[in-house]
């Protein structure tokens, strides 16, 4: 369902950090078109802007000579985000859990826990420079 | 993100507008630590520093901006301070909420509140 | 000069007019980023605004299956856009000249007039589907 | 962009903000068309069309706004009536300068302005 009726918008982005307000504007507009409530809004916004970071950050060490690639697909029932690195990639288990009461006065680490916390799907692909992440319109069907 | 740094007795209010993200929350780090290094250099003379975050009006936080409220909070404690948090709108009080650090931060919704808290303890 | 810092930012987009306004946010946030005074930043916006339009409507006549590509080539003394659609391109020339007084109450005919009234240069190039515009930060040297 | 129409005597006013481009140049010319649809049904009775856009909070125009505001002239004056324009920002009158269109519409920069010269012509 829907799936005749997706778009597909692409945003590529030299790796610096400047660049991580246009990446909120462009979702910020495209969740404006689309129906999501104002909550969901918010929590995609800080879940694109978190794989955005860790894409020019963690991923392509800000090496303004690799990109980080955006795709956002939108269908009728959800909307999907793809986000790609030029790095290494990294091991999703590897990442300690910044809720661990050792872990609570650490300044970095909950990105990846924020971006699980906001979506409705996850996934890790490609050792982990590229991420999928799904938010759906309404709970979707068990 | 605008800051304006402000003094009421000992206490150093940041009221902090915007979006508190990428580089500017690397931006606030730079200020608060700031506030800590000019403490440090009148500890001797037995200051402390208490620092107030007024984030009524911060539109959008990520994990960064979360960093650095951490952090301030672990320097600040350093200097025998504390850092207490301000009018949290519905997003940060979320994101805060989220992260389990409701623990870490004294929350006031007033400012004269906010004062009252850092003078009792 | 400025070749090395030369960062490319790329959006595509698919052929619907709706998607206009997320251009609009998008070239308004590069040029926030650079240093064009505010009415520059206007005239930079209506050019790419004028070839978006043409890109989506005359190239390639809405059809969702097919793309409107915006690259971004910042650069430290100028901005270039290229814009690129999937249709069967047009020549330049046979377009009548919008201030010519006998089309003066025409409707439509003032977009392409219009980009190369704000930007410094406007090529067209593959047969009218790729355009380039240059806006230089100050006055080109001669 | 938001549309707001209002009449003063006979004459209809459309305060308009934000973005005319894209989809929302056509819903503008919706707007006008409709317009000038009811004044159609009226002539008979003799009424004239006679519109003031208020272009005051027009942040962007492009080609497809400023073609709006032609075909708007050209069909209110098949009715006999007019098309004004009231409070041109910066970018407007730039776009209508260039465009060689100051020939074609008479520009005011206040209502009352704008309603005493249609009144007298
Ligand atoms: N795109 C990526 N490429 C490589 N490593 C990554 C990527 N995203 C996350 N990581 C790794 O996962 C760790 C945790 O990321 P995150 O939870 O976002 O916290 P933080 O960015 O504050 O370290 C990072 O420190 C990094 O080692
Ligand atoms: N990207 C394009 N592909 C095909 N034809 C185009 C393209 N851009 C412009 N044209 C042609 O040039 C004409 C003039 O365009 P323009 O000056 O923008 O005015 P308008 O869009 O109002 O017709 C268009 O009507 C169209 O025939």
């Amino acid at each position: 369902m829907g799936e005749r009726s997706e778009q597909v918008i692409t945003l590529s982005l030299p790796s610096s950090m400047q660049h991580v307000y246009l990446l909120d504007v462009v979702v910020s507009e495209i969740l404006k078109e689309m129906d999501f409530g104002e909550d969901i809004q918010e929590q995609i916004n800080l879940a694109v802007i978190e794989a955005g970071t860790n894409a020019i950050k963690h991923g392509n060490k800000e090496d303004l000579g690799k990109k980080a690639t955006f795709q956002f697909i939108l269908a009728e029932d959800r909307l999907t985000i793809v986000i790609e690195d030029e790095g290494e990639g990294f091991a999703r288990q590897t990442v300690a859990d910044p809720l661990d009461p050792e872990n609570l006065l650490k300044s970095s680490g909950r990105g990846l826990f924020l971006m699980e916390a906001c979506m409705d799907s996850v996934t890790y692909e490609a050792k982990g420079t590229i991420i999928k992440m799904v938010k759906y319109k309404e709970t979707p069907d068990p | 993100m605008q800051v304006n740094l402000r003094n009421k007795g000992s206490i150093t209010i940041l009221d902090i507008a915007g979006q508190v993200i990428g580089t500017d929350a690397l931006a606030l780090k730079r200020i608060i630590d700031e506030q800590v290094q000019v403490a440090d250099n009148h500890t001797e003379h037995g200051e402390d520093l208490n620092l107030i975050l007024n984030l009524e009006r911060v539109q959008m936080m990520d994990s960064s901006g979360l960093g650095v409220l951490v952090a301030a909070h672990t320097s600040v404690r350093r200097n025998n301070g504390q850092v207490v948090l301000l009018n949290l709108g519905g997003n940060v009080r979320s994101l805060i909420v989220m992260a389990k650090l409701m623990t870490i931060f004294d929350c006031y919704d007033s400012e004269a509140e906010a004062i009252a808290g850092i003078m009792k303890s």
